[in-house]
């Protein structure tokens, strides 16, 4: 195979406020024609910034390759003058990106942005060919009704809808080489099911390579034939995907697969997590960049930094290859590391459940009515959650899963009674949450504590680490500012903080460290309750794992009872005794968690779990992708919500809403043809 | 969606450097136009607070027979008409000027920043009144306003500072609105009440402090704004005579002597503009510095 | 879409009326007295001057007044000027083009220059360029504007006698208060369309187009340009009051007709029925410049326009 | 300009009114141009006919309707729409204008007038005895809201139309000053058909008998009269008996003082109207332009004491005060010599001026010190004077916006007089009439009227009937009330004088008033204006204007 994309020990480096700055050191990999090659790396490993590179796109934001060649078709980028990248960008070789929300220019149609691209290539194109040729693009990447779309603007269509678009866009040019950053990390995981689909289709069909730069292993072993793994701004390791998965060749790319939580994952076991985090560019340590991580850490590893290493058509940069070749799949470091916390014991499994309620909703309903003003048009309301019945045992860890839009953390809110619900009720102890005046419900408070998806947000940046810990035991007057400051420091090494962290500001802190930060706000007051509201979903995979150990350490050392909300499924089974999924403002299907996995009854539970791409090579299927996206809630389909993405739906889903009905122990689902 | 943009806020947050990392070498190394106008200010500010340690004369001393004396030696920015030395005058001035300006900016800044404060906070019916009344205040050009103040209260330092504080409010009022707004849905909010905290405690321990950077960039340009404002009235003849003028009424009333005596008027003019212009350049920097999105870079 | 439009106009008229209310209270509490203004006291007994307060109607009650007042507007009479009997709707249909021509060449001035400016500034973003022109437009909104009118008078009237130095009748005495305004208007607008122009040029879209091959021309300014307008169409209506009430200033300086100066006299005599229409006036100019600044904000801005469409169809 | 204007007497001065040493002559015109002396004007060359001339104000009419103004401002232009009974020459003697011959009743109570049979107004409407009777009795009708026309037209009570041309008007008492005063423009004859047309409106469209027809009027911007065609009835006081030669004249409104000297720099108008002191001296070194600059007469600016209050109530208090302010020095630094020193409650020009009182008081600070001792007063620590435990305080209010410096005047006196002990609080107001006449809360207040007769003294310095508002000094003083009153009643010059004397000597002796200034008009025109003529109140007289082509 020729190859159509040689980057060649590539160092790039940006202009900051205090001097240059070296984000990527020394890369290099290829790609041939017709190859999938995926870059794949935490946050901060530079991935993104090399993807750039190639395009020269770094030039607008400061950076400069400051040595090495990116040869595309021969032609070197790295030293050609600016003006004549733009033959390249868009025509050769050209990019999707993470956000297709933003990534389109909002002011102008997609159809005006398309024909912009195709014209600016070929001056020859008439306006009206431009337009054909986008109306084709369209409908190629499986956009209905092409003609509409193109007339309208980027804030008119779905974030699925808007990624094909700009992949329609993306090709309009026939490119030669497409670099996807992260192209589906902001959509669900249907949706994402559904582009990576559609990638692999129109590889094959225009005949390009692609580069794709994802965090996400899961997704790169879906598409991708190779796979180059960075770290720090350095290529750590790269091999065939099945290579990788198989047999890992770098210490961090093992502990990478193996904190992934999968289907597979035993719950009886703690998750695998590398420890700390990946350092940033202006503090990275001497010799290899990954040994203050590493479980096989040498003298010679600090001290000196490792090449990148041929190992038979597969290369890494370690000192300790071989070891890791002879020990087989699971580091002793690792485990070693697992165990010494806590010995997890099998958690309580559907059986035998105590019937011990500690939170209960009735019949919940949540609206917000919109176009209440007396001259609106017209009135309704987003029906956000609709007539949820649901009861939560003590010491149990409860999950809901679902896309976005199902209402999933809206349940959640009204569950804590930061909203109260427009019909229904919450109980709480068998008390009235509802029933409760302001002050005895502050006071409720204290059993029900919340963890945010958002670790940046949830914790306020002008406060000390300190007073944020402290602030629940100041707000329920407890004891003194000694007394206190002795609390929130054994809380700050009950989550694995160390006591500096006291006096410390937030955003000195890494994403993961802000979440423990967060759980040992919310357990200060030994809650008897806590709501993890996609506790985890923000954070790179090392980091979720952590985090997700540290939750189930809580739980057992507390006596928590969890609400865990999540779209990642993987996380969810892992962590909960029972599953819920919610779509579209409905609660429609409840069981126990491995049941759930092992016989979905829902055809939407179906589609989920078929859409979570298995970061196992061979398990590759092209089954179950379901089709279309989640409706509007203010106008949810009658009968049976999911019917119109329903494979099985029959006239009668249309007219007649399913109750929930048990068909199994403790199996609960709301559909009027389950699935066996 | 909310998920999906929440995760990438987060991603973004966490490749900015620390606070101490990212302003102390951009304010000692790149930021000569800010570091200047610091200067003035701050000598500005010094001559306000210890006018006697500065000026070379009295400003109140007039003498007959050294009238309209130009820039020389013995008086650097020459004499006015009364036989005054300019630079003297300036220096005592400053006082005034900048009282003007503060005290204005505090007056209208805090009232409006409580009135748009409480309308973002309570919502419902309250912000509805309370925005209708802005909006209507809005609608009346601020000079207007002042003028109209101005002239019903009479000259005095006090009312041209009301006058000033009124016609700013709005302004204040809007942007601390939506700022609340704004704070009041970020995650650490629903937080801080998931635990438990009152309604004031909320409101005054989070959503206040997190609220109040773009105002204090705000107030900064508000101060230079204030003395434009006070200016203008002394040249409609609304100002206030006192034994030591301001600036603007020394620019308003030496401006008849441009072309016989340039420099009565032309040094008071120029501490105005380098004063106003010096607060909008560290308001910018402020702003750069107190910006999320701009720290970035 | 009629409905819209009504409620539109139903606030509108609601925001002009409280103005109209509120400067009549303001008029109302502050102290000073028409009636002294307008006479020599000397020379007239007080059963004269008490008379004469009759007459005008300022010795009755304050709601009186205000009932009395408000209804005769509502019938279209806007009373007479308590100084000289002028009535009040001629005399600002007489004053009002003056200031609107000034207003509105002025903001021009402000809108061409602050743009240019502007977008030149983020461009060449600290580069010595952008330092230039960002003192520059601190200047223009750093110099009391009747000094910088008198400087520009005493450079291009007297020393160059390009333009005339007063009056109101022509496009060449509109020169000089045009641009004393307008360089006031432009310093805030370099500003808001730098800032606004490096906040869209940070955002994922501009990556997008780069990306696409297009030339930075077209990315500055098909492109960055049109999103970076869309806060300042915003900052129009702002511009539009601060236009209006910087006539105040500009008008005496240069000697212009206008209400500008009309209000300011008024103001200062307590000449309430003429305050008040200035400022009804004043306040429909602005509401209506508002009201056309979110029209043109929904035609810049898809997303504004999709939200109007959203909420009649749903998502609120 | 506000207050004053009563009863008008004249002293017109020509001080300056070209500027350069070599006179050209179309200066030599301009420089003799006493109303009286037309002898040498005009003989070489005929003054050219058309041409519009722009002619800048510092302030805007309050309104054209003569009866109704009260500003000196609105005068200067409707001098040209309106003419008068009789003229007043510089020299006070009186001459005919739209009356041609008078006689007074031996009890000096009634005046019958002759008119000119060939007048005609400008609207068509014929000028005649009606038309007199007519104005003068709008102005006694409380309708019409006159101003100063009513005090200048005191103690007229009633008309008698005697034939189409002759009209006899009955006074209430004699008055010395009754036939002087006739001759103001605020007296003008009005037309009574166009007054009955517009009626409060008239201001906004008069109609007079003079040698300019009213255009238009923009507000704030300019006032438009044209050339009356049939005007040939002009006065002594002009050259020019027919039509004038203007086309017509633009009165632009431009109070800003840099705006209206840039504005005649630029040539963009014809003539400007109040030039500052410190322009003054620089327009005299200006080739294109000449400066006129006429004294007025009347009261000249005056600061008076509030006698009501303590302790300025004591006549060794103000005098104190007289000897601790150094006049000299604020006319010096502000009027840069351009304004002349007053010394006396009259201005030189003013019949009866007294010449001995100049010069009379000099500046003494110890002796101020002394006075201000003796009276128990004593320096505090802040160096303000204490008696009592109160402190020496004299509230100063002038008026805003700052006229003639006069706002300066009070800055300066402040500096002064703080040395001999004196807190002088300055308040500047925009509202003096609330602050002053209704509230009298003043010690100090500043005023000057231009007037052409010393009873103008009455109204400042005569004692008021129990309720009546005071007058601005509260002078109480039956002998001076005496005197006053002889003054208005004694036909012989040379007695008249020796009463008014007495009255300035006992003011200033009594340190009643300081004199600061005597004001002069000032105009500056571009060269190739001539023939600008003042009247006996410094009016200027448009009817000899004309411009060089």
């Amino acid at each position: 195979m020729s190859q159509l994309l040689e980057i060649d020990r590539v160092s790039i480096r940006f202009a900051t406020g205090r001097g240059d700055l070296q984000v990527v050191s020394d890369v290099s990999f290829s790609i041939a024609a017709g190859e999938t090659v995926c870059l794949a790396g935490e946050s901060g490993s530079g991935k993104t910034v090399v993807s750039k590179a190639v395009m020269r796109l770094i030039d607008d934001e400061n950076g400069k390759i400051s040595s090495g060649s990116i040869k595309l078709n021969g032609t070197d980028i790295a030293a050609l003058p600016r003006q004549e990248l733009r033959s390249i960008r868009g025509k050769k070789a050209a990019m999707i990106f993470q956000e297709p929300m933003t990534a389109f220019d909002p002011v102008f149609t997609i159809g005006r942005q398309i024909t912009e691209t195709i014209r600016r290539h070929d001056r020859r194109i008439t306006p009206n060919e431009a337009h054909q040729r986008a109306v084709e693009m369209l409908r190629r990447v499986g956009i209905s009704e092409p003609e509409q779309r193109l007339k309208q603007y980027p804030g008119e269509l779905s974030g699925g809808m808007l990624q094909r678009a700009m992949i329609a866009m993306a090709l309009s040019c026939r490119p030669e080489l497409l670099i996807a950053d992260e192209p589906t990390t902001a959509l669900d995981v249907t949706i994402q099911a559904q582009i990576l689909q559609l990638l692999q289709e129109l590889k094959n069909e225009f005949n390009m390579s692609i580069l794709l730069i994802t965090h996400d292993l899961g997704v790169a072993a879906k598409i991708a034939d190779r796979i180059v793994v960075m770290y720090a701004g350095q290529v750590i390791e790269q091999a065939s995907t099945a290579e990788l998965f198989a047999r890992p060749h770098h210490p961090y790319t093992q502990g990478l697969l193996q904190s992934i939580t999968t289907m597979d994952s035993d719950r009886s076991q703690r998750l695998f997590a590398i420890p700390g985090s990946i350092p940033g560019h202006a503090d990275l340590p001497d010799g290899c960049r990954f040994h203050p991580r590493c479980p096989y850490v040498s003298e010679k590893c600090r001290s000196e930094a490792p090449p990148l290493k041929d190992w038979g058509g597969r290369q890494a940069a370690c000192w300790h290859t071989d070891r890791l070749i002879a020990r087989g799949e699971r580091p002793p470091a690792f485990e070693a590391a697992a165990a010494a916390s806590s010995t997890p014991e099998p958690a309580d499994a559907s059986a035998g459940l105590p019937d011990d309620v500690l939170i209960e909703l009735r019949r919940v309903t949540k609206h917000y009515p919109f176009g209440r003003s007396v001259f609106s048009r017209k009135k309704g309301a987003v029906q956000a959650v609709e007539d949820v019945s649901l009861a939560i045992r003590r010491g149990e860890t409860f999950g809901l899963v679902g896309e976005s839009g199902s209402g999933k953390s809206t349940l959640g809110r009204v569950l804590l009674h930061l909203e109260r619900p427009t019909s229904g009720s919450v109980l709480f102890e068998g008390r009235e949450l509802g029933a409760l005046s302001p002050a005895k419900l502050r006071e409720e408070r204290k059993h029900m504590q919340m963890i945010f998806q958002d670790p940046y947000g949830s914790v306020d940046p002008r406060w000390k680490i300190g007073d944020i810990v402290g602030e629940p035991l100041s707000v329920h007057g407890r004891a003194g500012a000694r007394e206190k400051k002795e609390a929130v420091l054994e809380l700050l090494s009950l989550v694995g903080l160390s006591p500096a962290a006291y006096d410390r500001y937030p955003h000195e802190f890494s994403g993961g460290q802000r979440q423990r930060i967060a759980i040992a706000r919310a357990v200060a007051l030994r809650p008897k309750f806590l709501l993890a509201d996609e506790a985890v979903s923000a954070l790179d995979v090392s980091v979720q794992a952590q985090i997700v150990n540290l939750l189930s350490d809580l739980q057992r050392r507390l006596n928590l009872t969890i609400l865990f909300i999540g779209h990642g499924l993987n996380v969810v089974r892992y962590v909960s005794d029972r599953i819920g999924v919610m779509y579209l403002g409905k609660l429609v299907e409840i069981a126990p968690g491995e049941r759930l996995f092992r016989r979905p009854a829902h055809h939407y539970t179906r589609a989920l779990i078929a859409s979570i791409p298995t970061p196992v090579p061979e398990r590759q299927q092209d089954l179950g992708v379901i089709h279309g996206e989640i409706p509007s809630p203010a106008h949810p389909p009658s009968g049976c919500r999911f019917r119109t993405r329903c494979p099985a739906a029959t006239a009668r889903c249309a007219l007649e809403p399913p109750e929930l009905r048990e068909i199994g122990p403790g199996h609960f689902v709301a559909c009027h043809d389950p699935a066996g | 969606m909310r998920e999906a943009a929440s995760v990438k806020t987060a991603w973004r947050t966490k490749r900015t450097p620390t606070t101490l990392q990212r302003t102390v070498p951009k304010i000692v190394v790149a930021r000569w136009m800010s570091l200047t106008a610091g200067a003035v200010v701050l000598f500005l500010i010094a001559c306000a607070l210890v006018p006697q340690w500065i000026a070379p004369y009295s400003p109140t001393d007039m003498q007959a027979d050294r009238i309209l004396l130009p820039p020389g030696s013995a008086y650097w920015l020459g004499t006015d008409y009364f036989g005054r030395d300019v630079f003297s005058l300036i220096v005592y001035g400053a006082r005034e000027s900048l009282f003007i300006g503060f005290a204005s900016v505090l007056v209208g800044g805090v009232s409006g920043a409580l009135l748009g404060a409480l309308s973002g906070y309570l919502g419902g019916w309250v912000d509805s009144v309370l925005m209708r009344i802005v909006d209507v205040i809005m609608t009346i050009p601020g000079v207007l306003l002042a003028l109209a103040v101005a002239a019903g209260l009479g000259p005095g330092l006090w009312n041209i500072v009301l006058a000033v504080a009124i016609a700013s409010l709005p302004n204040y009022a809007r942007i601390m609105r939506g700022q609340i707004l704004s704070v009041k849905s970020r995650p650490f909010i629903t937080a801080s009440r998931s635990i438990g905290a009152s309604e004031l405690s909320v409101f005054v321990k989070h959503v206040l402090p997190n609220s109040l950077s773009p105002l204090l960039v705000m107030a900064c340009i508000g101060v230079g704004t204030s003395i434009l404002t006070g200016s203008g009235l002394s040249f409609l003849g609304l100002g206030v005579l006192k034994e030591i003028p301001d600036w603007g009424a020394l620019l308003s009333q030496g401006r008849g002597y441009l072309t016989v005596a340039w420099w009565i008027c032309t040094f008071p003019g120029m501490a105005i503009t380098l004063f106003v212009l010096s607060v909008n350049v560290i308001g910018d920097e402020l702003r750069d510095a107190l910006d999320p999105r701009k720290r970035r870079e | 879409m009629a409905k819209v439009i009504a409620v539109r106009l139903l606030s509108c008229l609601a925001v002009v009326a409280g103005s109209s209310v509120l400067v009549f209270c303001i008029l109302y509490v502050l102290p000073g007295d028409v009636v002294m203004n307008m006479i020599d006291p000397s020379s007239m007994s007080p059963e004269a001057i008490a008379n004469l307060r009759h007459e005008l109607g300022v010795d009755r009650p304050f709601y009186e007044q205000f009932l009395h007042y408000f209804r005769e507007v509502l019938r279209g009479d806007f009373g007479k000027s308590l100084v000289n009997s002028e009535p009040v709707l001629p005399k600002i249909f007489a004053h009002l083009p003056a200031t609107l021509e000034l207003a509105i060449s002025a903001s021009f001035v402000s809108l061409t220059v602050g743009l240019a400016l502007g977008v030149l500034s983020a461009v060449h973003r600290n580069k010595p360029i952008d330092i230039a022109v960002r003192i520059v437009a601190l200047f223009g909104i750093s110099m009391p504007t009747f000094w910088s009118g008198i400087l520009l008078i005493l450079i291009f009237s007297v020393f160059l006698g390009w333009f005339p130095a007063m009056g109101s009748n022509g496009w060449n005495t509109l020169v000089l208060p045009a641009l004393t305004l307008g360089m006031l208007g432009a310093g805030f607008i370099v500003r808001m369309v730098r800032n606004s122009m490096l906040e869209v040029l940070g955002e994922p879209f501009i990556t997008t187009l780069r990306a696409k091959g297009l030339a930075e021309r077209a990315v500055l300014y098909r492109h960055a340009l049109r999103n970076a307008l869309i806060p300042g169409v915003t900052m129009m209506g702002i511009l539009a009051g601060e236009m209006l009430a910087g006539t105040v200033v500009i008008e005496t300086v240069f000697s212009r007709q206008g209400i500008g100066r009309i209000i300011a006299d008024a103001i200062m005599a307590k000449d309430l029925p003429v305050v008040q229409g200035v400022v009804l006036f004043t306040a429909i100019v602005y509401v209506i410049v508002n009201a056309l600044v979110d029209i043109s904000y929904a035609y810049i801005d898809p997303r504004i326009r999709r939200l109007h469409n959203d909420r009649r169809s749903g998502w609120a | 300009m506000r207050k004053g204007w009563k009863a008008p007497f004249i002293a017109l001065f020509l001080i300056a009114s070209t500027i350069l040493s070599s006179c050209s002559a179309s200066e030599s015109k301009n420089g003799a141009s006493f109303p009286s002396g037309a002898s040498e004007a005009n003989e070489s060359t005929a003054p050219a006919s058309g041409g519009e001339l722009t002619y800048a104000l510092a302030t805007s009419p309050d309104t054209l309707d003569p009866h109704r103004s009260g500003l000196a401002v609105s005068v200067r232009v409707f001098r040209t729409i309106f003419d008068s009974l009789v003229a007043q020459l510089p020299d006070h003697t009186i001459k005919p204008w739209l009356a041609t011959s008078w006689t007074v009743s031996p009890d000096g109570k009634s005046y019958t007038f002759k008119l000119r049979q060939d007048v005609k107004f400008q609207d068509g409407t014929p000028f005649n005895a009606e038309a007199v009777k007519f104005s003068f009795d709008r102005i006694l009708d409380p309708a019409t809201g006159a101003k100063n026309a009513t005090a200048l037209l005191k103690p007229y009570q009633s008309s008698e139309v005697i034939d189409d041309y002759t009209i006899k008007l009955n006074l209430e008492t004699p008055s010395v000053a009754f036939l002087g005063n006739l001759s103001q423009a605020m007296l003008g004859i009005v037309s009574p058909t166009a007054a009955r047309k517009y009626g409060d409106q008239f201001g906004q469209h008069p109609v007079g008998t003079g040698p300019y027809k009213f255009v238009k009027w923009d507000e704030n911007s300019d006032i438009r009269v044209e050339r009356n065609p049939d005007y040939k009835w002009a006065p002594e006081l002009v050259d020019n008996k027919g039509a004038p030669y203007l086309d017509a004249i633009d009165f632009k409104i431009i109070p800003e003082e840099a705006t209206r000297i840039g504005s005649v720099q630029s040539g963009q108008v014809g003539a400007i109207e109040t030039v500052p002191p410190q322009n003054v001296l620089s327009l005299k070194n200006d080739a294109k332009l000449q400066l006129f600059q006429v004294n007025t007469g009347g009261l000249p600016y005056t600061l008076f004491f509030n006698l009501s209050h303590e302790p300025w109530n004591d006549a060794k208090a103000r005098q104190a005060v007289q000897y601790a302010v150094d006049i000299d020095a604020i006319v010096k630094s502000l009027y840069l010599g351009t304004y002349e020193r007053a010394w006396s409650p009259l201005a030189p020009t003013t019949f009866g001026y007294d010449p001995s009182l100049e010069n009379g008081v000099k500046p003494d600070l110890d002796k101020a010190n002394r006075l201000l001792d003796e009276l128990g007063w004593v320096k505090g620590a802040d160096g303000v004077r204490e008696k009592d435990a109160k402190k020496l305080v004299l509230r100063y209010v002038d008026g805003s916006p700052n006229r003639e410096k006069r706002n300066d005047i009070a800055a300066m006196i402040q500096q002064q007089l703080k040395k001999a002990g004196i807190d002088v609080q300055v308040e500047i107001t925009k509202d003096v009439s609330t602050v002053v006449y209704t509230n009298q809360a003043y010690d100090l207040y500043g005023n000057s009227q231009v007037n052409s007769d010393p009873v103008a003294l009455n109204s400042f310095y005569h004692s008021i009937a129990p309720g009546a508002r005071p007058t601005l000094s509260h002078l109480a003083d039956p002998e001076i009330d005496k005197l006053l009153e002889q003054g208005v009643v004694e036909t012989d010059d040379v007695k008249r004088k020796e009463i008014y004397g007495k009255v300035q000597r006992y003011i200033i002796d009594n340190a009643v008033i300081l004199p600061i200034y005597v004001f002069p008009y000032t105009v500056a025109a571009t060269r190739d204006l001539s023939g600008l003529k003042f009247d006996s109140l410094g009016y200027p007289l448009f009817n000899d204007v004309s411009l060089a082509k």
